[in-house]
């Protein structure tokens, strides 16, 4: 966190200041760990191994924080009796379908789900689940749960042996300090200390935190890493309390945003699903299988209309399914890698690139050349001529041969980009906060917004529609935004007004609660209903924190309905009370009959403490007075997830797809549901093998920003760092013959960069099963254009195998080699990569 | 020998900055003001003495010294054009301030004794025939008041340097700040000297001869000293290229003066043993450069002996009057 | 300073600092002033625009001023008022003024032909025609109404990969667009 | 005169992120000081000079457990000053270049900024022949560009090794403590900058006292190796404007650990070389006397 989020780290120094214990869990010691009160390396890949053990440590010695987990938590919830555990499958879960690689979930579902009343529409609910997971699915829930029972049967005793408490207390079993040991190489008195200090800082008066980056998302288990770490903490009752949380610390000003308002292939605003051509054929079929019925989102009729009204308008009404059908559908995964492999095979024809640079960026990245040489047409977007823009006349492949400048097909245009002072708009940041930026300067030369390049292309590509039918949803699309200054540069607040959403009477609205199923309302992203509230751009909000409390609700606007903490019912106990002076947030005044406190309550507002849920009750009224977790469809934390994800219902270890030893704890080695690709182009390092015997992690630094588009041409940050580097360990170093300041190769099956040695004790050689695991760290910021700092593409080495949830690649572990001195130049290079791809 | 210390420092790297004066500008200037400082307190006293044409080589040497090494002094500045700030204001804490007035003083007046006496000496010339007869009149006082004037501000030019130069932070200056300056003046003399033999004929050169010999001994015993008395901070004095620089110097200053003695006997000798002189006077001007630089790069010239004084109790404070400085 | 006034009064000769020392002024610190000293300010003063604006780097939001002065950017800075940042600024963001103002950044539309070996100029609007001539051709010849009997309008033939730097509304512009135009393609570094 | 301000820099929160680098000359204007990979920790700037005004050093060490000993420093802090092992920190005579490895598990990393004292006694504008530098209304040290005509002298004379001639400008720069910047009523740019308030600019007798209890703090956690580094007004330099809290020996981050000002010296000195100007004049005056025989 000091290393990638500095100014965020200001609050854990000021926490640390105040008494709270620091602990940083990391392969190499960092920045972080300077300041950190105890710092534990691990194994690059294993952390699921430290997770499992610390929930089996809290529920062995029944450390939990029991009213909340009985109240909040899916803890007593009983699971079908088809259920069948990894301890029972030796690393599967039951469902497997070995040929596909896929789950089937519906084993995993609460009893008594399979024989509810719309047992038809359930089945097909589950089937859409599985479907979904074909198209990274589960990333569709981003704010809601996928659909399951809203009062499904219980054992608040917790002693039924097919409730969730027992099957985790099952399933967590062989996570011991000695397995810890084994497999992550920290040592059992190091993991005790950290068992007691997170299970004796958490409770009613006390909470814990837990802080993630892409260190537990970056794997081919990414999705059930943060699923550890929630289900730990809602054990601990650490979710929706202030000082609690897991707390994901994204890297880019708005990546936050670009997930909410996605430029993803499998969403579409406000985390609804894209429709799936199998499976949606009309709007009603959309919904039915589009998540659940029960708790806010079983309002998404209203926040689909709405999106499909603000998209096309008039022309979009209750007798044409709101144009449903203008929406195109998915058949599967047409995520990033896929794309790529779909312009190696020549269907992608034509690419925009806008503030990326995967020719460095991505995994792979010879594998992103080979896709960008084989385009009609690439358009990149960008403030300098990025890796992505000139490949085709400095490619590294062009030294090897591998390419020709004169062969490659592709047409080029670089459009200059302007930066963020030179226009307006919100970015959102990793709390959910959405903040405008007033622009400072007009762009220079012909460097515009891209707000100004989608809008004036897509004025374009509308002036030179047929009528044609293909061309009816462009000809009916709501594309006419107040244009203003000399560039016509079209009005940023106007677009955010649209994403607000409008009533009835064309005003803005004020909370996603106005919105209607029945056309009225329009919204281009429900769940940023409300920035633009009372025709105020709330995001434009600057109280000095100065002038209002620590909450500071009156800088910017976070969504949903500007509230901070989310599911912050949970401050309070299943009464309404707050758990403890000490730790309150919001709670129930009975004698106003409404919620309130520090923090807008993510509850609503008059609904009692003691509510419950008639039957067939739909939407939130489903959810009782005394369950926080308004977006799922029981109200309830979910411990165990009935459905939703690709790879089982609970976290389990598996070993990264390149690991140098086997897994420790089942005889399946890897992620049985990871993606991985059966072509030439994608090759990967052989597990085990001892070509390959160090592990290899990925990371940043402090001083540059991802692959080095915005900061490696800066010469104030290029000489703060300015040359790749490897970090190895004396031990390393000594055995191999690398020299501090001298040069190593690193080689995987994809690629051998070159790199300058940095030797340090920060990397330790780990001790595991009486073997010493060395691991090689790289960051990875550098490229081969840019002026004042180049270096090789670290991303070059790493393999594409993504997590199949999310579709994320695994960045942070794979297996490599390294070797003293530069790499081979030229042919040899691809001799040197050969010899190895033979083994 | 000094044993070898232990001490701590950061990778290795310096703590404090070499000198950035540059090679040959830096050491030349302290040769030439060296030169000309002892070459006018030879005028001066030639004038007083009556050896008038061991006065006339003496003026000439150090108005030609003052320029010359003047002429060093601008271009090692970063900032030639500005040379003139040099005069902007008067600092007693700062050797160069207090030098630069010095060194404008003794070349104004060192440049006008050796003009008076070249106009004098040549009656017939143009120059004095041109100017008026009262100036021309009074040219021999005024330039004879003038070389005498710099019998003052010559020692302070041949001196002053060496206080330039102790008055930093490298350890091998600083702490020899009490030998530097009887080195630097013994070796003006000698440079002075030197050049007093080479330039006038053997029977009018024997005050030069003495003096080159005499400053040849206080140059050699000045350098003894900083050896014995500096220890481990003297070790650039001994060792690598600031130490081979030094031997050269001492070599040479030995040979030349004792030489100086004998030198009246032939030209040769006289030759012979004025060159060696200069060549050791400028061995020493660049073995005091080397050695600043090398005790600078050297983090343990530093780090030592201050972690002796603060281990030993004897922290560093700042005296009273240190404090008062105009 | 108590005798600032005099000093701007000084003129010529009289502000060579020998003669103020003469005159009592302290040689280190009052007589070796130069006017331009005297006259130092912030830059910030003269800036004719302070906009209130977000770090672009981490995701974080840290609050920045961004201080211009005719139509250029002369200083960035964390904004004190941010309850998030308390005005502080990592690396990064206090190296985005050189990122707005590098020489290096490209301000030109550049367009390498197929095959071609050097960038060639192109003006703005020629780019935005001809690319928009290349979306509408694409998408019509790789235009997709059907995939195993089933409706999926739309083409697979354009895909679409943005940076997570990209404003709200931009992303929204968008995903508007290119699912108006039928391509689904559309990634962002949020899943990298 | 203004009420004298300095920079109270805490290494012990130090982050090492550098921001107090860039935020420095992004507002002064620095520009880049080569691109450089030096191979020692995080640190690929080493030291300030003329181009960098702010510099984080990087020290990577291990810890001895109790008992181990170590070099203790004055202070006292006998009990968890680090060994210097690893590529980080060179004991020895020859002080090595890295490249040399030992090899233990490093579990301390120091991070300090380190920036121009702004000295009580500044011997860099003690010696400037110029006025270019001169003493600021808020008590602090500055180099005033149109003035420095390059001459190099306060170069050799910081005892801290500071400030730097600027090879191809040809004038000598370091820190200004921001001087614009207090003429304007702002703080220093690095200490606006820093995430986690190592670096703290105010009235200095306020930092000095704010920091006299972080010691006491620290050592009250048993972080007994804290200790105030320029703090002392009585030092070889009066005491610096700009002061530190360190958690071992000056020297390992590359500071002097006694430094004092050359010019307290001076008055010897002059009196040495008004010794050696007279033996001149009596030498060249017997000289003659011998000479004429």
């Amino acid at each position: 966190m000091a290393e990638c989020h500095p100014v965020g780290f200001q609050w854990v120094m000021e926490a640390k200041a105040r008494g709270a214990k620091v602990f940083h869990i990391d392969p190499r010691f960092t920045r972080t760990s300077a300041l950190a009160d105890r710092y534990l390396p691990i194994r690059a890949g294993t952390d699921i191994v430290l997770l499992g053990a610390l929930i089996n440590h809290v529920l062995t010695n029944g450390l939990d924080f029991r009213e909340y987990v009985l109240a909040y938590t899916n803890a007593s919830t009983i699971i079908s009796e088809d259920f069948r555990d990894t301890e029972d499958l030796d690393g599967l879960f039951s469902g497997y379908d070995a040929e596909g690689r896929k789950y089937d979930p519906s084993s995993w579902a609460y009893e008594g789900a399979e024989e509810e009343a719309a047992a038809g529409q359930r089945r097909e609910q589950l089937e859409g689940g599985a479907l979904h997971a074909e198209a990274a699915g589960p990333h569709e829930y981003g704010s809601g749960g996928p659909a399951m029972l809203a009062t499904p049967s219980t054992d608040p005793t917790l002693n039924h042996p097919r409730c969730v408490y027992q099957i985790l207390k099952r399933h967590f079993a062989r996570y011991t300090p000695e397995m810890v040991a084994e497999a992550c190489g920290i040592e059992p008195e190091a993991f005790a200390e950290l068992a007691e200090a997170i299970t004796a800082n958490s409770g009613r008066e006390r909470t814990t935190a837990w802080v993630y980056s892409v260190g537990w998302t970056q794997h081919s288990v990414g999705a059930q890493y943060i699923r550890a770490g929630a289900i730990l903490q809602l054990l601990l009752g650490n979710i929706g309390r202030p000082g609690g949380g897991i707390l994901a610390l994204r890297g880019h000003a708005s990546i936050q945003g670009s997930s909410d308002i996605p430029t993803l292939f499998n969403i579409l605003p406000g985390y609804l699903p894209m429709p799936h051509a199998h499976r949606h054929e009309d709007l009603d079929g959309y919904l039915a299988a589009a998540g659940a019925d029960t708790g806010f989102w079983g309002r998404k009729r209203s926040y689909m209309v709405s999106l499909l009204k603000s998209w096309w308008g008039d022309a979009a009404t209750a007798d044409n399914d709101f144009r449903f059908d203008h929406l195109p559908r998915l058949t599967g995964d047409h995520g990033h890698y896929t794309t790529v492999l779909g312009q190696i095979d020549g269907t992608v024809k034509g690419y925009f690139v806008v503030g990326e640079n995967p020719a460095v960026g991505s995994s792979s990245g010879r594998l992103q050349r080979l896709g960008l040489a084989n385009l009609d047409w690439l358009v990149v977007r960008d403030l300098r001529l990025v890796e992505t823009a000139t490949f085709w006349k400095d490619s590294p492949e062009l030294e090897t041969g591998e390419m020709r400048t004169e062969d490659i097909g592709t047409e080029v245009f670089f459009m200059p980009a302007a930066s963020h002072v030179e226009k307006e708009g919100t970015f959102t940041n990793t709390q959910r906060l959405l903040q405008w930026r007033e622009k400072a300067i007009d762009p220079p030369g012909e460097a515009r917004s891209d707000l100004w390049f989608y809008y004036h292309l897509g004025k374009r590509i509308r002036r030179r529609l047929t009528d044609d039918d293909i061309d009816l949803p462009l000809r009916e699309l709501t594309w006419d935004y107040p244009e203003h200054g000399e560039h016509a540069e079209p009005s940023a607040e106007a677009v955010l007004r649209e994403i607000n959403g409008t009533g009835p009477d064309g005003r803005a609205l004020s909370a996603y609660t106005e919105l209607e199923p029945d056309g009225s309302t329009r919204c281009g992203c429900w769940i940023y209903c409300g920035v633009y509230a009372d025709e105020v751009n709330q995001a434009a909000r600057r109280k000095s924190r100065h002038e209002q409390g620590r909450i500071a609700p009156e800088w910017g606007w976070a969504w949903p309905a500007n509230r901070r903490v989310l599911y912050n019912r949970a401050s309070a106990d299943p009464e309404g009370r707050p758990w403890s002076e000490r730790k309150k947030l919001v709670w129930w005044d009975e004698e106003k009959g409404e919620w309130t406190g520090l923090d807008v309550p993510d509850f609503e507002k008059d609904k009692p403490p003691h509510y419950l849920p008639p039957d067939e009750a739909r939407a939130e009224d489903a959810i009782s007075g005394s369950t926080p977790f308004i977006m799922q469809a029981d109200g309830k934390g979910w411990l165990y997830a009935p459905a939703g994800m690709a790879d089982g219902p609970l976290p389990t270890h598996y070993e990264p797809h390149e690991s140098p030893v086997p897994n420790p704890l089942y005889g399946r080695r890897a992620n049985p549901c990871r993606k991985v690709y059966d072509r030439p182009e994608v090759p990967y390092n052989p597990a085990g093998s001892s070509r390959f015997p160090y592990v290899l992690t990925t990371y940043r630094l402090t001083e540059h920003h991802t692959a080095g588009g915005m900061s490696r041409s800066l010469p104030y940050l290029a000489e703060l760092q300015p040359e790749l580097f490897c970090e190895v360990s004396p031990r390393l170093a000594e055995e191999l013959g690398l020299v501090n300041g001298g040069w190593a190769t690193i080689v995987t099956t994809r690629a051998a960069i070159e790199a300058r040695v940095l030797v340090t004790g920060r990397i330790r050689p780990l001790r595991l099963d009486g073997r010493r695991i060395e691991q090689v760290g790289l960051p990875y910021h550098w490229g081969w254009s840019g002026g004042v700092a180049t270096g090789d593409v670290t991303n070059d080495l790493m393999p594409v195998v993504l997590d199949p949830n999310v579709y994320i690649q695994e960045g942070k572990a794979a297996t490599c080699d390294v070797r003293p001195g530069r790499r081979p130049r030229g042919p040899a290079l691809l001799e040197l990569m050969e010899e190895y791809r033979r083994g | 020998m000094v044993p070898e210390a232990e001490f701590r420092s950061y990778y290795g790297q310096p703590v404090i900055k070499a000198p950035v004066w540059h090679v040959p500008h830096m050491p030349l200037y302290l040769y030439l003001g060296g030169l000309s400082g002892g070459a006018s307190l030879m005028s001066a006293a030639a004038r007083l003495a009556g050896h008038d044409r061991l006065g006339l080589t003496a003026r000439v040497t150090a108005a030609a010294g003052a320029t010359l090494g003047a002429g060093f002094l601008v271009a090692e500045l970063g900032r030639p054009e500005r040379f003139l700030n040099m005069l902007r204001i008067f600092k007693p804490t700062s050797p160069m301030s207090v030098g630069s007035w010095i060194l404008a003083a003794h070349s104004g007046l060192s440049a006008l004794a050796t003009a008076s006496a070249v106009a004098s000496a040549a009656p017939a010339s143009a120059v004095a025939a041109r100017l008026p007869r009262r100036v021309a009149a009074a040219l021999p006082a005024v330039g004879d008041a003038a070389a005498v004037a710099t019998a003052l501000t010559g020692p302070l030019m041949a001196t002053y340097t060496a206080v330039l130069v102790a008055d930093t932070a490298v350890p091998a200056w600083h702490e020899a700040h009490r030998e530097l300056p009887f080195l630097f003046a013994g070796s003006a003399l000698a440079s002075a000297g030197a050049m007093g033999m080479l330039a006038t004929p053997r029977a009018q050169a024997g005050p030069a001869r003495v003096a080159a010999a005499a400053g040849a001994a206080v140059e050699l015993a000045a350098g003894a000293v900083i050896e014995r008395r500096l220890g481990l901070v003297g070790e650039p004095y001994r060792e690598g290229k600031s130490g081979r620089l030094m031997r050269a110097a001492r070599a040479l200053t030995t040979g030349g003066g004792l030489l100086a003695t004998v030198a009246g006997r032939s030209r040769a000798l006289t030759a012979l043993s004025g060159l060696a002189l200069t060549a050791g006077a400028l061995c020493t001007r660049f073995g005091v450069l080397e050695a600043g630089r090398a005790s600078a790069a050297d983090p343990k010239y530093t780090v030592v002996p201050q972690r002796q004084r603060l281990e030993s109790g004897d922290r560093a404070s700042t005296p009273a009057p240190a404090r008062s400085w105009p | 300073m108590g005798n600032k006034r005099r000093m701007t009064r000084e003129r010529g000769i009289f502000r060579w600092p020998v003669l103020r020392q003469l005159r009592g002024e302290d040689p280190r610190s009052d007589a070796a002033r130069s006017a331009r000293t005297d006259a130092l300010r912030p830059r910030v003063e003269q800036a004719d625009k302070v906009a209130r604006s977000v770090c672009p780097y981490c995701a974080v939001g840290c609050g920045q001023l961004v201080y211009a002065k005719e139509g250029r950017v002369t200083q960035i800075e964390g904004d004190p008022d941010s309850p998030i940042s308390r005005g502080r600024l990592c690396p990064k963001g206090s190296a985005s003024k050189q990122l707005v103002n590098h020489p290096d950044r490209q301000t030109t539309v550049l367009y390498r032909r197929p095959h071609g070996t050097e960038w060639e100029r192109l003006d703005l609007d020629t780019a935005m025609d001809m690319i928009a001539d290349r979306v509408v051709r694409t998408r019509r010849e790789t235009w997709q109404q059907e995939e195993d009997g089933k409706v999926v309008r739309r083409t697979l033939g354009i895909a679409s990969l943005g940076g997570a730097t990209l404003d709200n509304e931009e992303n929204y512009l968008m995903k508007k667009l290119y699912t108006a135009l039928g391509a689904i393609q559309v990634e962002n570094q949020a899943r990298i | 005169m203004a009420e004298r301000v300095g920079f109270f820099t805490d290494t012990s929160i130090c982050i090492g992120c550098k921001a107090c680098e860039v935020a420095c000359k992004e507002w002064n204007d620095v520009p880049d000081d080569g691109f450089v990979f030096r191979a020692t920790s995080y640190d690929n700037t080493g030291g300030l000079g003329a181009s960098t005004w702010r510099h984080v050093a990087f020290i990577e060490q291990r810890v001895p457990a109790p008992g181990d000993g170590g070099p203790g420093g004055p202070s006292g802090a006998g009990e968890l000053p680090a060994d210097s092992v690893g590529p980080g920190v060179e004991t020895g005579a020859d002080g090595e270049r890295p490249g040399a490895v030992t090899g233990e598990p490093v579990d301390r990393w120091l991070m300090a900024s380190d920036v121009c004292k702004h000295c009580t006694h500044a011997a860099c504008l003690d010696v400037c022949p110029t006025g270019a530098l001169f003493r600021t209304e808020f008590d602090t040290v500055v180099v005033q560009a149109d003035v420095c005509n390059g001459c190099g002298y306060c170069v050799p004379a910081c005892p801290y090794g500071v400030i730097g001639r600027r090879e191809d400008d040809g004038r000598a720069f370091k820190c200004t403590m921001c001087y614009d910047r207090l003429r304007g009523g702002l703080e220093p740019a690095c200490a606006k900058a820093c995430p986690t308030d190592s670096i703290q600019f105010g009235p200095l007798d306020e930092l000095l006292e704010r920091a006299e209890r972080r010691v006491t703090d620290l050592h009250g956690q048993g972080r007994t190796e804290a200790r105030l580094y320029g703090a002392d007004p009585t030092d070889g330099v009066g005491g610096d404007g700009a002061f530190f809290l360190l958690m071992d020996d000056p020297e390992v981050y590359g500071l002097p650990p006694d430094p004092v000002v050359t010019t307290r010296d001076l008055p010897a000195m002059w009196g040495w070389a008004a010794g050696a100007a007279l033996s001149m004049a009596g030498i060249m005056t017997a000289a003659f006397l011998r000479g004429r025989r």
